[in-house]
C-alpha cells in the first residue's frame, strides 16, 4: 500500500526530536481524528539552520513529518513556505488517497512553526496573512 | 516466509493440510456439477450432503436446515435481508448492537434506508450488551434480533442463552452472527434458541469464499441469490465443492478436540496479556476479561497510533491488526472501541493479536519483547507521550 | 475415472492443471487477508489487483468496473436486483427473454412479486429474440434489459450488439447474462455497449464459487452484499483469494488461443452432428445452426426421454445432460425448449451434449455409437414409437 | 439418486413388450407430462399368467413398470388389485419423493389393464368401481 519511499522514511525517520530553544514551534492535528505533528525550528537570518519534528500518527503521518523536514532544513523562509504538501507526497513517490491529509499536515506543522516565529519576533511572512493552524486538514480533499 | 510470527487468526487462518488434501480431488477430478445425474455428478452430490450432515451435527441442527453460503458476510446479508423481507407485512423494527461486524451493521444501515427501523444496543465497557435494554428495546413491531455470538475486534461473548430466550418468549426471530465463535465455542442451536446463524470457513483454518447459514425449520425467509435448484431452492449456483468439502474437515478438525485446543489457545492469551502489562505502562485490555475468544487479545496502547504500531511489527516479522479501520478509508478509529467508550486519541492506538492453533509460546515471548521496543521508539516519537513524561 | 467421457462441460468444467496450480500457493502459504497492512496481505491483495486487471483486459473494461462475486448467480442476482432498487424511482420496468437461465428469470420473478413489472421476450424456433419486439416492448418505465449472451440449454448467441445499440439509444442499463459465452466469445462491453455482465469461472475451467460482475463506470446500483469495505465499499466479505487467481488463470489460458481453442470444438461439434443425423432418425438439433456455441449439441430425440437416455449413458461412462429440469422436481420439461416451440413430448426427449477442450474425435464416434444403441434401445421400449413403427 | 435397485430394474427391466392376444390392456399417463406406461395382460382362470409393458418415461418409470410387472405375475386378480404404489415403491427400496408419481402411474396402469379385461369380459371386479384411467398420478403426492 505504501511507496518504498514512504516506509524507508517510516523506518528511519529523519529529524525526530525537539530543540529546546526553537525560534519556532508549531503543532498541528488532533488526537481526535489520529495524528498530531509538531515541529520544531531553528532560524538563523532568515534560513532554517535545524528542524525537528515530533509525530503522532500513521505510517504515513511520520513519513510526510519526516520529509517535510528534509525538504525545509537549510532552506530560507520563503523557500520552506514554498514546500506543498503535493511536493511532500511526491517526494515519497506519492501516498494513498485516503492518506493524502497526512501531507497536508505535514505542510501545516511547518507553516504553524513559521507563524510562530514571525509572532514572537514580530515578523511578517509572506503567505501566511490567511493561515490558520487550526483548520481541519481532512476538509483538504 | 520462515519464522513470520501470524497472529491474526481472527482475520483469516491458513488452510491446514488436511483440509486442503481433502479438496484436492475435487478441483480435477471429481469434478461434477452435484446438480448431474451421471455418477461424477453424484460424487460431488454425496460430498455436499455430507459436509451438510457434519455441519448439522456441530450446531445440533438437522441437515435440512444447512445452507452453504459464499462466508460469513452473504450469510449474515441473507439473513438479515432475507427475514426482513419476508416479514414486513409483520413489522419493521430490527434490533442489533454497536458493535456488530459491517456485514450486519452495513445491511441493517441499508435496511433503514429502504424504511425499517433499527434499534442499535449499547454495550458497556467490557462489550457486553445490557439484557434489560434489549428487552425494552422490543416493540409490537420487532421482527428480527440480530447480535453478535462473539465480537471480532475485543473477543467479547455475548449472553446468547438469554437473548435467545427472549427472542423465543416474544416470538421474535434470532439470528446471531457465530463467524468468530465457530470453531472455538461450543453452539447447540437448539439450547440456546438460534433461529439462524452465520459461519465462515477461513476463521478456523478452511478455505476463504465459503460458509453456511444455519436456518430453523419453519422460519419465513426470502431468499438472497434466487435461480437454480441448489441448496433446497434457496441459494442458488454451483455449489463451490471443494469449498465445501475444506469447510467440513476443517469444522470436523476444530470441534474434534476443542477443548484441549482452547485450553492452549488461553494459555497463550493470558500469557502474552501477564508479559505486556507487566513491561509496558499505559495499556488497556480491550474486552471482557473472561467472557472473551480464547485467542483473543485487544489492546491500547496509550500515545501512539495503531497503523504505525503494525507496520513497525511487521518489519519484524509479526502479523497483527489494528482495531482502526485505517485501510477501508476511514479515519475513524474503531466503530466497537468507540462504543465500548474509549475516547478516540485512544482508541487510534489499539493492536489486536488473535492467537492460533500454530502460534507458541516462543512466538509470544518473542512478540512481547519486540512489542516493548517498538511502543518505546513511537512514543519517543509522539508529541502526546512528551507531556506524560514531564508529569511524571 | 479412466476412460470417462465428460460432455457436460456447460454444467461444469475441470480445473486445469496450469489452473489449479496457481491456486495452491494461496490456500495454505500466501494466505493473509487482502485487506490486511503487513506483507502476507499485501501478496493477497497484489493477487486479486492483478485478476481484477486481466479480467478488465479481456473485456475491455477498466479495473476499477470488475468486481468479484461468489458465481454466476449471485453476478445476476447482484445486476438485476441492484439496478431494479437503485433505479425504482426512475421506472419499475424490466425487460428479459423466456429463455433465461433460472439465475435470472427467478430473480425477475422476485421482483414481479415485489411489485416491479416484467416483459419475458418470446424466441424463434432458434431460440432467437426478435429485436423489433424488443424495441416496442420498451417504455417510459423500463430501467433495464438483461438478456442473454448465449443459451446455456441450446446454444443460440443473441444479438448482443443491437440490444446494446438500442439501450444505449434510449438510455437504459443492459445486463447480459454472458456465463456461457465467456471463454468462447471475445467480448469488448464498449463495442457492444454492455453495462453489467456477469461470468463464472467453473464454465471455463477454473474454480466453482468464484465469479465476477463486470459493472460499468457511473452506473447506479446497490450493492447485493454489504459489509466490509471490499471491492470498493461494493460487495463485502474477505474475498476468496484462492478463487481469484483460478479465474484469474483459467480466462487467461481461454482468451490466448481463442481462435483454435473455438476451431477444434466446432469441428468436434460439427462431427458429432452429422453423425448422429445420419444414423439415427427422429431426431432434431435445438437452437440455431450457425449462431450457436462452439461446443454446443443439443438434439431431441422422439420417443424416448431425457433422463433414461442420460442413465443409460452414464452407464457407457458418459456425461452428458438433460434439458429438462427432472433433477430440479419439476415435471415439466426444459422452459428453453418449450419457448422455443416444442411440444412437451419431444421437449422431453433433449440431449444436451456440451464438449470441451478435453474431447477428442475418438470419444465423439464412441459416444455415437453408443446413442445409436441407446436411442434403439429406449426406443423399441416405447409405446409413442409403436405407433410410428406401424405406420411406416 | 437412485437405489441399486432401481438401477437394475432400469438395466435389465423384465416383461418389457407386446401380448398380441392379450387379454387386458391399459395405458396411462402422457406425453406432456414425460410418462407414458401401457401394460398387456394374459389372464387364465382369473390369474395373471403373463404380463409385458412398454414405457415412455425416466429411469424410475421404467423401473416402476418392469417391478410392477413382475409384482403381479403369475398372481390372481385380487391379488394383483392389492399391488399399490407404495408397495413398488418399496419394492425397489424407495423412490426420490419427485418420483413417486412413477409407482402411481405403475399400480395405475395395471389397474387399467384389469378394467379394460372386465368390461371385455364384463365381470366384475372388485375396487375398481371408482378408479379412473385418466386421472393425473401428478395430483396424488
Ligand atoms: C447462462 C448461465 N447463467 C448463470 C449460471 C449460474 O452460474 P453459477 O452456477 O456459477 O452460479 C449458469 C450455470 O450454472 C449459466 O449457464
Ligand atoms: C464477526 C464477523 N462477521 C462476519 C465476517 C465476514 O465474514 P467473511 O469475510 O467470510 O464474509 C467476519 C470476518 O470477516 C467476522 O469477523
Amino acid at each position: 500500500m505504501y511507496s518504498e519511499k514512504v516506509m524507508e522514511h517510516f523506518r528511519n525517520p529523519r529529524n525526530v526530536g525537539e530543540i529546546p530553544d526553537a525560534d519556532g514551534v508549531g503543532q498541528v492535528g488532533n488526537p481526535k481524528c489520529g495524528d498530531i505533528m509538531k515541529m520544531y525550528l531553528k532560524i538563523e537570518d532568515g534560513i532554517i539552520v535545524d528542524v525537528k519534528f515530533k509525530t503522532f500518527g500513521c505510517g504515513s503521518a511520520i513519513a510526510s513529518s519526516s520529509m517535510a523536514t528534509e525538504m525545509v532544513k537549510g532552506k530560507s523562509i520563503d523557500e520552506a513556505m514554498k514546500v506543498t504538501n503535493k511536493a511532500v507526497a511526491e517526494s515519497l513517490d506519492g501516498l494513498p488517497p485516503v492518506k493524502m491529509h497526512c501531507s497536508v499536515l505535514a505542510e501545516q506543522a511547518i507553516k504553524a512553526a513559521l507563524l510562530n516565529y514571525s509572532q514572537k519576533n514580530n515578523i511578517h511572512i509572506d503567505g501566511l496573512e490567511d493561515f490558520d493552524p487550526d483548520e481541519d486538514p481532512h476538509d483538504h480533499h | 516466509m520462515k519464522n513470520y510470527i501470524y497472529m491474526d487468526n481472527s482475520a483469516t487462518t491458513p488452510v491446514k493440510k488436511e483440509v486442503l488434501d481433502e479438496m484436492l480431488p475435487y478441483f480435477s477430478e471429481k469434478y461434477g456439477n452435484p446438480s448431474s445425474i451421471y455418477s461424477l455428478g453424484g460424487k460431488s452430490k454425496n460430498a455436499v450432503e455430507n459436509a451438510r450432515d457434519r455441519v448439522a451435527k456441530v450446531l445440533g441442527a438437522k441437515s435440512n436446515e444447512i445452507f452453504f453460503t459464499a462466508g460469513g458476510s452473504e450469510s449474515d446479508n441473507w439473513a438479515i435481508k432475507g427475514i426482513a423481507y419476508a416479514n414486513k407485512n409483520k413489522g419493521n423494527h430490527i434490533i442489533t448492537t454497536k458493535i456488530e461486524h459491517h456485514g450486519v451493521l452495513h445491511t441493517c444501515q441499508y435496511l433503514e434506508r429502504q424504511g425499517f427501523k433499527v434499534t442499535y444496543l449499547d454495550v458497556d465497557k467490557y462489550g457486553m450488551i445490557d439484557i434489560d435494554e434489549l428487552r425494552e428495546s422490543i416493540t409490537d413491531e420487532t421482527i428480527l434480533i440480530t447480535i453478535m455470538f462473539a465480537n471480532n475486534e475485543i473477543g467479547t461473548i455475548q449472553p446468547i442463552k438469554e437473548i435467545g430466550q427472549i427472542a423465543k418468549e416474544k416470538n421474535i426471530y434470532f439470528h446471531t452472527d457465530a463467524v468468530q465463535a465457530i470453531g472455538h465455542v461450543k453452539i447447540n442451536v437448539d439450547e440456546l434458541n438460534i433461529d439462524l446463524l452465520s459461519l465462515s470457513a477461513h476463521k478456523f483454518y478452511g478455505p476463504k469464499g465459503i460458509g453456511a447459514l444455519y436456518i430453523r425449520q419453519g422460519v419465513k425467509i426470502h431468499s438472497l441469490i434466487e435461480g437454480g435448484a441448489q441448496e433446497r431452492n434457496r441459494r442458488a449456483g454451483t455449489e463451490n465443492v471443494p469449498g465445501i468439502v475444506g469447510l467440513d474437515k476443517a469444522i470436523e478438525l476444530a470441534y474434534e478436540n476443542i477443548d484441549e485446543h482452547n485450553e492452549k489457545l488461553i494459555k497463550l492469551r493470558e500469557r502474552l496479556i501477564k508479559k505486556v502489562f507487566e513491561k509496558i505502562s499505559h495499556v488497556r485490555l480491550n474486552g471482557h476479561p473472561e467472557k472473551r475468544l480464547p485467542g483473543n487479545v485487544s489492546f491500547c496502547f496509550e500515545f501512539i497510533e495503531g497503523e504505525s504500531l503494525l507496520l513497525s511489527l511487521d518489519m519484524e516479522g509479526i502479523a497483527g491488526s489494528s482495531g482502526s479501520a485505517c485501510t477501508s478509508g476511514s479515519l475513524d478509529p474503531s466503530h466497537v472501541l468507540l462504543a465500548i467508550g474509549l475516547p478516540h486519541e485512544i482508541a487510534h492506538g489499539s493492536l489486536r493479536l488473535s492467537l492460533g492453533d500454530f502460534n507458541t509460546e516462543e512466538e509470544v515471548d518473542y512478540v512481547v519483547d519486540k512489542l516493548v521496543e517498538i511502543v518505546q521508539r513511537l512514543r519517543e516519537m509522539s508529541p502526546l507521550y512528551e507531556k506524560v513524561k514531564g508529569e511524571k
